[in-house]
């Protein structure tokens, strides 16, 4: 009940993080519903399980900083602030989609909120965060950059370039590895002869932690003190956040390959439960409290799916917009 | 081998056929081995044929060329999976510039007995990244085969010719044609001949994969209208079938290609341009190609539907090519 | 500026110019700061304008074309330069999959005011993966501008055009052109614009780089024989001008295209299949491509100079096309 | 002059290495003349300075063994037994040159004698070098492959991917990274964050190690060792070995990005003068031999020479060889 505990947070923000989680979980149970009723088109990765990282990374930015993330990435999009409808409208490819229809499930973007897009090719996006991070160097912002990427990531050739120049030119960009201990259907221990991910910074004499991808606050604590680092130009960091996806790779994948029992010991360590149960230990918070998030963030959930639903497709006319700028 | 299978089940019995009659074959890609693979195209063949021969990658595209081309080099005939066929992207040197030279460059010390498969092609909503018919990226390197089936009859021929070749090879398979049935029949065709899949004579109609089963249902509407279409698959587009394709121009007068990819740099330009420069006297009228509009591939099934060549839009364009 | 200069200073002015004028321009590469580029074309410019915003990376392509990327939609104009062009190869999908796309992807929320330059083309002996023409292996991908300066005049004009440009755009350098000398002018051509170089009434040249002066070379041969050549010069295949090729072909019936690099997939073969489909009634004749063999460039100087077209080669061809 | 100060190599075997270093080191003289008088095409890389490297690992490879490396490759490709005459002639673009005159100074390869090629683009090779490897485990041939890359390799993604793929599958493959300080002009410090390379092999949970690439006996250790780890199935190793090249990146690059004094500094420990003047410490050699060495090494490479420059080049009606091995 100390403040440490809450680090530093009051009532508020605490509600506000359970109520991102919770509207995150919601929404990727919605998408899988409407996958599962053909409005999804091709497939699509949720992050049930997996919450509390994109959550705690994104809450310790502040205006100005930006996000990379993967296909995996409706949680991140949301945690920064991308209205709920019109993600949901993307990925139901609507023209009022926060890309107008055009990115879909795997592409979501949201660059008024800083959420600078999803990048479906594996490792695509880190040198991409090295540009965000070039800008905000040589412009002299101090904003800085979160970039997302799964454990089976850090085995292509994209991440070790983009973390040794990041290094190199000390850029403000804070990588955050979510490892969910698979790649598609590959245990990490299949692809990756070493098990501690965050131990391959040292290659790029980055600092370097692993913490519970799970515990929002420790997420937050983590990549806070690696955005103050960043922004006081001492370059980037790299954290490793331990959770689990609760669903399957992506599409109906039952995920047969899990050993038995996983999934099961992982759920009692659900990122959402573990923090609804905390929080009423908070002074100034009730179970009622929680109960009132978990309601506001359904119907939230709830409104925007049906708005979502409710909007037009794109006009197949418009289809040769947005393809440059300045056509010659 | 009179029983219809589905393509994806042909890819699966070319590659256990080949893993089957020369120890030499090896099968490396990422899911490939326990999990059959992400469309399902090796199932089973980790389980027959064991981890050693059956392996499972990280997710390091270059690392997986390069194994393979190595590995070719050395005694092996290794065959490797790129899974969507977009992330050639993340691989193209190891594929342009090492597999395709290396034999020229070492003065033909060696064959190089390597296979690529990767999984391209759109309208099934996977959006820009992982829709694209890649096989034009490679059409400026000489020293790679390039296949491309439609049928599972296709799918199993090439894939073992492929595989038995001495040179390297990529045969692209179309994602949106895995559940389509066929029968296995040995025509007989090598890599390098075109077949024709529907003579007639009022127009040349020449269309891979996908688009050669939308060519064939507008050239069924059309025969109801009276036009008679000559259906040409070239099956491989390296090396490109020319003279099936200028036999059939010779005696229809016309000329259409189509294609699923953007029309610049494309495969359907190169016959046309190949007709135009080799056959010009041949041609009655113009010819017309049918091809994606050239834009990435949206997400959105409105748009990506009116990108991509419909039947109807290959028969309109068909019917103009015969009015021209 | 009436003084002639290099192709390489013209570079080196354009860029100087774009980061004189403009402090989001910044450009980064292997050696372009403080040793001023293997080709010495960003001589000079660490010391104007310091390491902020001139600057070395690590030998690491796809992080300097993300690094551009993500850059240029955070407020800045960057400039990326790719040594040798065949090294495209390493950072592929950076380029066609994401910076192309970027845009469409998000749904037109941003510009992508990138720039990457890149040195190709062969005749100097650089062997088979440092002397490609790899300006075809974009033509598939819509959202990227292909310039091909052939003069310090175009260098210079096509290379701010780019910087200024709010789309990705690639300027194709080529090396044995950096010591030829000419004049800046502004002929006000923006991008997107074919230069007639050389008007003429019996056959339509269109050339690129060392071949459109290989071209210009052999038409002047050809009119001391009493051929009139129209050479065009497209200095971007994306766009590409095709108005202005069919005008030419409009009145002189006969279209020759000149290009180092291999036939298949090229934008030779673009402009051939594109006057073959719109302009088929202005041919008299059948169209030709010289190219070069469909070979790998080898490092021997007899074989690269018998396989790149040379301007007898190139002359024979415009002859046969007239007499065809 | 123990046995273990000879690396357990007698009399013939001391002064085979000596000869090897010697004839690249000529060879190398003679390709930078030929370069001045516009012989060499384009540009060449030249490895003076750096023999005791290849000829030292060279010389720990037993018959069946294979290898890769860089455009900077000469020195390699000699050291595993490539002719004199027929790499001279590669390099001068001859018909008879081991690639036909296709591959060129940067491509050099003679598959009898397990030299696999020179690559030219940075770091392609790697991945190549797991593909030998992953060839003798199926296989069982218990050959090794030693791969030769520079220390501005270590930061492109191939480097990573290959070192990974080595490790998880635990190919028979001995990574040797030539570390001269520089990649092109550029010193390491400015383009790699950690300067003590081998120490990325941390990453791959690969067992590294740096020697003085200068000493060719200590090189030769060090791959012995690595190669029977290869071939005992424990798996890949990596190796960085400190050198320095005499002359400049390529062409006539002057190298004056050097700091003053540096180059003096290494021409101190130059791996040729420090090994013959070591070897009249042992018993049964003198200096005799050295001279005899010097001398034989010299006639030669000079005879070589002349045989290559006799020889005829390519007929451009040939240049359709070799593309496909079956043209359909
Ligand atoms: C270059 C590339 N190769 C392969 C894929 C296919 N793919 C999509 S997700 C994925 C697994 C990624 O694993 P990880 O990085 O752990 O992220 P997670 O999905 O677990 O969040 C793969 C292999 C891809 N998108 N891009
Ligand atoms: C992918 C790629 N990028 C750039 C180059 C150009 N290049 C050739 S050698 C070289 C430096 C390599 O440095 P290092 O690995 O230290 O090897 P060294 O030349 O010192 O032996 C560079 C950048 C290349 N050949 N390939
Ligand atoms: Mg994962
Ligand atoms: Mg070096």
């Amino acid at each position: 009940m100390s403040e440490a505990r809450w680090g530093g947070l009051d009532r508020e923000a605490l509600l506000g993080l359970l109520r991102q989680m919770i509207e995150i979980r919601l929404f990727e149970d919605e998408v899988m519903k409407l996958f599962q009723r053909n409005l999804v088109r091709a497939s699509t990765h949720l992050c049930q399980g997996q919450e509390a990282v994109p959550v705690g990374a994104c809450s310790a930015l502040e205006p100005g900083d930006t996000m990379t993330c993967t296909y995996r990435g409706h949680g991140a999009v949301l945690a920064m602030g991308t209205p709920l409808d019109r993600s949901m409208a993307e990925i139901l490819g609507k023209e009022r989609g926060v890309c107008a229809g055009r990115g879909g499930s795997m592409h979501l973007a949201d660059l008024t909120v800083g959420a600078m897009g999803s990048f479906a090719v594996v490792g695509s996006h880190l040198p991409f965060a090295c540009g965000t991070g070039l800008a905000a160097q040589v412009m002299g912002t101090g904003s800085v950059s979160v970039c997302f990427f799964g454990d089976g990531t850090t085995n292509i050739g994209a991440f070790h370039e983009a973390l040794n120049l990041a290094s190199v030119w000390k850029l403000p960009v804070v990588f955050v590895c979510e490892n969910n201990l698979y790649g598609e259907y590959s245990p990490i221990a299949s692809t990756t002869p070493v098990t501690e991910l965050w131990r391959r910074a040292a290659s790029y004499a980055m600092p370097s932690a692993r913490v519970d991808g799970n515990d929002v606050l420790a997420v937050r604590a983590a990549v806070a003190s690696a955005r103050a680092r960043a922004a006081a130009e001492e370059g980037p960091t790299m954290i490793e956040a331990m959770t689990y996806r609760h669903m399957g790779h992506s599409r109906s994948d039952p995920a047969a390959y899990r050993p038995e029992g996983e999934l099961e010991r992982w759920m009692q360590h659900d990122p959402i439960a573990t923090f609804a149960a905390a929080l009423p230990d908070h002074d100034a918070i009730s179970e009622d409290d929680v109960e009132a998030v978990r309601h506001a963030a359904a119907e939230a959930v709830a409104g925007a799916l049906e708005r979502a639903l409710s909007w037009p497709e794109p006009e197949p006319r418009h289809r040769f917009d947005h393809v440059w700028a300045a056509p010659a | 081998m009179s029983d219809a299978i589905t393509y994806r089940e042909a890819v699966i019995r070319a590659l256990g056929d080949e893993l089957e009659a020369d120890e030499r074959v090896v099968l490396i890609g990422e899911d490939v081995g326990a999990a059959g693979g992400v469309f399902k195209a090796t199932e089973g063949l980790h389980a027959r044929f064991g981890g050693v021969r059956v392996r499972d990658t990280p997710i390091a595209e270059q690392a997986i060329v390069g194994t393979v081309l190595g590995a070719a080099v050395s005694g092996l005939r290794p065959v490797g999976e790129i899974m969507f066929a977009d992330f050639a992207g993340v691989c193209y040197d190891q594929i342009v510039n090492q597999m395709a030279k290396y034999r020229f460059q070492s003065g033909g010390q060696t064959t190089v007995p390597a296979t690529l498969r990767m999984a391209g092609g759109g309208s099934l909503g996977f959006g820009a990244q992982h829709s694209q018919c890649v096989e034009n990226w490679f059409l400026q390197t000489p020293g790679l085969k390039l296949c491309l089936p439609a049928t599972p009859a296709d799918a199993y021929t090439l894939l073992r010719a492929a595989i038995r070749d001495d040179d390297p090879v990529i045969v692209f398979e179309h994602k949106a044609l895995y559940g389509i049935r066929g029968e296995l029949r040995d025509d007989g065709l090598p890599i390098g001949a075109a077949e024709v899949v529907r003579e007639g004579g009022d127009v040349t109609v020449v269309a891979t994969q996908l688009m050669r089963h939308r060519a064939m249902e507008a050239a069924e509407q059309l025969a109801a209208e009276g036009v008679s279409c000559e259906v040409i698959d070239p099956r491989t587009i390296a090396p490109l079938d020319t003279a099936t394709i200028l036999t059939s121009v010779g005696h229809t007068g016309r000329l259409v290609c189509v294609q699923e990819a953007p029309a610049a740099g494309s495969w359907g330009q190169a016959v046309i341009a190949t007709v135009a420069v080799a056959g010009f006297e041949l041609l009655d009228a113009q010819p017309a190609l049918i091809a994606a509009d050239p834009i990435p591939v949206a997400y959105a099934r409105t748009l990506e539907e009116a990108t991509l060549p419909s039947v109807e839009r290959i028969a309109a364009g068909i019917r103009s090519a015969i009015d021209a």
